[in-house]
């Protein structure tokens, strides 16, 4: 079998196949359903300095080959995350994301400080592209200086790779990229979710309690392969590509586009062994065209 | 340890019980050997474009044959597509079992169930179960009209009394007025109450139970997107800070659906 | 059955369902498979000053739940558009909408210039939206400023309605619209399509001779009904909403997050009848709940 | 005037003629009546996820019984999801017959016709109707290898030449070889040809017929969005300006398949 490892920003993957926030849970959830260890990554739930509630339910609707969700980032907060949640994925073989929600530069550069010196944590995710948040943290997304400014920040703080999260409700994905480039960020995931909204015409209401939500599964594949596309082109940072993977096709078509390794999301409501079976379908692909190092597929489509 | 996978299930049984009801019995293999009273599966359509699951309770145990009975009200797309399966031929596909159901092994001697509509299919087990221990269950189920279902099989089991929306059968009013009207706590020195029914017959319930101050589990819905406790996207608010959410907030998939009626806020 | 007809800046509709540009041909094409007078009205394709030739092939193709498209705008130009196509139309009950597109301010205003006197076209939509034409055309639909220059500069020879259509590929869309409302537009139509890409990991090719095309269909219903509502709450113009109809329930849906009109356009590609069958799902709602007149669904949910 | 609609065909036989390839005979009613050869139909999958339709030649009609032969490669989920469909069981939804075919009406006396992989099948309701009106055809089939289709149908229509690429049947090169090798023009005296097949026998074919002056009509493929020329997707260019699209375009779906082969720039 070809060698299917990737490195983003120095750290080593076994293979580009990782789970998105927010689907995953904190990880251990999913170990009743999978060998997280044959995974190159995980990311965990969007965590802040203090516990969040989230938004009122319902907070999730299906939408055509995809899905709306307006969880309104609900964590235990950093405390319980450091203490028990990563806790639990110490020891396992897998490289772990943590990926990091706040309000302002501050909230974002406390959570990061706590886990400057935790070592479950390989690689920090930076999600400054949540749409459900009010304050902050969609501000940050859309607006290159403050990305610019809050990618600086947290640098200052890190001790691991910063990856920054990319929104892809923007006019130019490419100027967000390049403002996180400049703020000295090690890589970008994206795309997050693109906002949409519901009604139930049965009940005459929004069918999120929170109005607008963010959609993802594959019905935004052709948009997020279009701006992994874009970034490549307009950055030298490592991709960390996501939006409606389902299969190892999936998979290899944004890595062709330009991502370094991705990230698998709604298809594991679809089936809790989805990433697993991406990276199954991706050596398949591999063993099938004769591919012996998967490196040589990264952003081999011009 | 055996990791839990979905299943293609195939599709045994799959009739019209009501107008828009329906019963389907799928070959669940160790599936069904692990699924408690009160838990649910995720269904999923067969149709690229529907991605997420079907909850669907469980109604019936066969744990010796591998067979689970899943009891469903057509109500939209996935379900109607579901109604369209045919025995032996079609399979579906499923994840389970989910949650955490009816703790029938913990009760007193005597438990009042009370279903309204769809709610009804889970409670089923549960008296089949609660029989099994010895216990005495009485239900009472809610109906819209006297296009009824499941009545029979409850009655293999347990004491039924019926209440009707339009009185066409049984109670005219809710369950609770059925109750009431037969004073049916006092008169079956009922010591635990197990429900599973729309939200304001759950509500009503709740009063019912916790002013006599019986132990009342009820069961909840909320909209699912993962079913396995990962997405956050069907909490019920609770009145202490939830064990793993550390916020007042507790997962129905995994932490219910059957709750406590103390614990949540409905 | 309850009355069914609306208006968009003063043209009465029959019904709200037209059909979106781009489509429906110049649609005599759809004589064969349907009665057109049984629609609202009918939008035919971008019509330039002289004749495009589009972009190369493939041009099309299928993605979750939609469709990339980069036709390039191939059209046969404004004379054979009047003398020709438009005459085909003449005298059929039905409104006709003009789709007209340009690289440059004078192309807009040549094209509609030379439609200002004919009586067929009863409504013109200005696609300052397409992602497929390289010049002008994008830079228009993204910039504020731009769209307003060139809404005014219609305005001024316009002798139907102006309909300034709108792209979805931008940060803020009720900049964009508010830009066109104080240029004088009479009605905004949204959502144009998304801008995407998909690779054949088989060929190792794009899928689309353009690289990137236009996403359209169910897939994008979510980020089109976020847009309608977003846009009805900024400005005072009728809205034509659009993306993804594939029903009648479809079309309440923009009903109720605030469009006058509808229009159904991937759902053609699906069944060459589908905007009739919209006409009569409608029908079937309003009955189902007693509706007595369907301006009672326009914008219900707050 | 009858409109056109999109049907639900009732699959009446769905079978395997070689690895990939299926034989589908459907149900088609007055489409049948009015299908005629070279043309095609737009099929549509079973899933709300795939809405395009997918083009199909029509390899036989069956005017009579208002039935079409559809001879399909398993090439995407599309073609894979057909290839299950059950006979007498299950239906497809259909739009046609679509696009202007061959013209077996207004050749001369002797045809000429090179079929490739997965472009033999229109061929053989051209052969059968170039037959019934008295005239002489001569079938040049070109497949991968042995594995073959369809050859024992033409037989019986026409004289079968076989071409395959690894020369494990008939004549190992291009159906061009084939030709040359035995003076086929020639040989029979040919009036006109007509080919469908992968791009580059087409070209092949252009060639042939071209440099002998013969009409050569060629079916060509292009990705398809509407199928009824209204989307401009499927276009090809043209050597003069097109009379619809006043461009150096022509639409596949609408103007051809099968077009001269004089007229257009492959
Ligand atoms: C724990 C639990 C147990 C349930 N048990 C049963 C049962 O035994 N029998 C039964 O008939 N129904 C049951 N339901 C409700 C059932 O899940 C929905 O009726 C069903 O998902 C509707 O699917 P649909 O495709 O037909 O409807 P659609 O409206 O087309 O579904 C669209 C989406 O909304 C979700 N959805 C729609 N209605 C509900 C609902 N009421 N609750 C949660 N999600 C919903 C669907 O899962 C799907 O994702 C249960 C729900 C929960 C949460
Ligand atoms: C006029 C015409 C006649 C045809 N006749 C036949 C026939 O008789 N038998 C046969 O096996 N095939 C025929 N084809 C090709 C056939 O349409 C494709 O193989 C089929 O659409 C593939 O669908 P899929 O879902 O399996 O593949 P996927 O690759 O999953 O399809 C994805 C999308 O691409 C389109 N697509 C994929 N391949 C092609 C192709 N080669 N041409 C056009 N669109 C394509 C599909 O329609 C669909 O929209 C014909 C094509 C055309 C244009
Ligand atoms: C239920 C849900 C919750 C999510 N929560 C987060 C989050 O906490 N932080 C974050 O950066 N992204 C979050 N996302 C976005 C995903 O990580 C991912 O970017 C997006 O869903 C696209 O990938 P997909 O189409 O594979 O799901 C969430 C997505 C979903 C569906
Ligand atoms: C093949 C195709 C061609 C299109 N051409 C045009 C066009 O010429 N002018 C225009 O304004 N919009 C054009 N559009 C956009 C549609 O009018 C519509 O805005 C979009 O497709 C969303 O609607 P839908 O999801 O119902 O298709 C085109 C769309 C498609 C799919
Ligand atoms: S449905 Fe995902 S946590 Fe309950
Ligand atoms: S496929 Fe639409 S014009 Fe031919």
């Amino acid at each position: 079998m070809g060698n299917m490892s990737v490195e983003i920003a120095g750290v080593k993957l076994k293979n580009p196949v990782m789970t998105a926030s927010g689907t995953f849970g904190s990880g251990a959830e999913f170990m009743d359903y999978i060998d997280l260890s044959l995974l190159g990554g995980l990311t965990t739930k969007g965590v802040s300095d203090v516990p969040w509630k989230g938004n009122p339910t319902p907070r999730v609707a299906e939408t055509a080959s995809g899905m709306l969700n307006a969880i309104g980032l609900q964590n235990p907060g950093i405390d319980v995350f450091i203490k028990r949640d990563l806790e639990k994925l110490r020891g396992i073989d897998t490289v772990v994301m943590a990926n990091v929600c706040g309000h302002t530069t501050e909230e974002y550069v406390e959570v990061v400080k706590r886990l400057a010196d935790n070592d479950v944590v390989k690689l920090l995710e930076i999600n400054i592209s949540c749409p459900n948040v009010k304050a902050g943290g969609i501000t940050f997304g859309t607006n290159p200086d403050a990305a610019f400014e809050v990618t600086k920040a947290i640098k200052k703080y890190a001790k691991q790779p910063v990856i920054m999260k990319l929104t892809p409700n923007v006019t130019d994905i490419t100027e967000l990229a390049k403002a996180c480039e400049a703020g000295g960020a090690d890589g970008l995931s994206l795309i997050n979710t693109l906002t949409g909204m519901k009604i139930d015409i049965h009940k005459r209401k929004f069918a999120l309690a929170n109005k607008t939500g963010g959609l993802s599964g594959p019905a935004v594949k052709p948009v997020a392969i279009r701006m992994v596309y874009q970034v490549r082109k307009a950055v030298n940072l490592p991709i960390i590509g996501m939006g409606g993977i389902m299969t190892g096709e999936d998979a290899v078509e944004f890595l062709m586009a330009g991502a370094t390794a991705v990230s698998v999301g709604t298809a594991n409501f679809n089936n809790p062994a989805a990433s697993v079976h991406v990276v199954k379908g991706i050596e398949e692909y591999m063993s099938k065209y004769g591919i012996s190092d998967i490196n040589e597929l990264i952003g081999c489509v011009e | 340890m055996e990791l839990k996978s979905k299943i293609k299930a195939k599709i045994l049984e799959n009739t019209k019980l009501s107008e828009d009801v329906f019963s389907m019995w799928i070959e669940a293999g160790s599936m069904a050997g692990e699924a408690r009273t009160g838990q649910f599966v995720s269904l999923y359509v067969n149709d690229g474009s529907k991605l997420l699951p079907r909850p669907i309770s469980i109604c019936e145990i066969d744990r010796e044959n591998g067979r689970l009975r899943l009891v469903y009200r057509v109500v939209g797309e996935g379900t109607k597509a579901f109604s369209k399966l045919l025995p032996n031929v079609d399979s579906i596909e499923a994840v389970g079992s989910l949650g955490k159901g009816f703790p029938v092994d913990k009760t007193g001697d005597s438990v009042l169930l009370f279903g309204g509509g769809i709610g009804i299919p889970p409670l089923l087990e549960a008296v089949k179960e609660l029989k099994k221990n010895g216990k005495k269950a009485v239900v009472v189920l809610g109906f819209r009209n006297k296009d009824t279902f499941l009545v029979e099989d409850f009655r293999k089991y347990a004491e039924v009394i019926i209440a009707t929306d339009d009185g066409s059968l049984g109670c005219r009013g809710t369950v609770i007025d059925a109750a009431n009207e037969i004073k049916a706590a006092e008169k079956y020195g009922i010591t635990d109450i197990f429900s599973c029914g729309p939200m304001p017959m759950l509500r009503g319930v709740k009063e019912y139970g916790e002013s006599r101050g019986l132990p009342t589990y009820i069961s909840l819905e909320e909209r699912m997107a993962c079913g396995i406790g990962v997405c956050l996207g069907c909490v019920c608010e609770t009145k202490e800070v939830d064990h793993h959410s550390n916020v007042n907030n507790t997962r129905v998939c995994k932490d219910g659906p059957v709750f406590l009626s103390t614990e949540v806020v409905i």
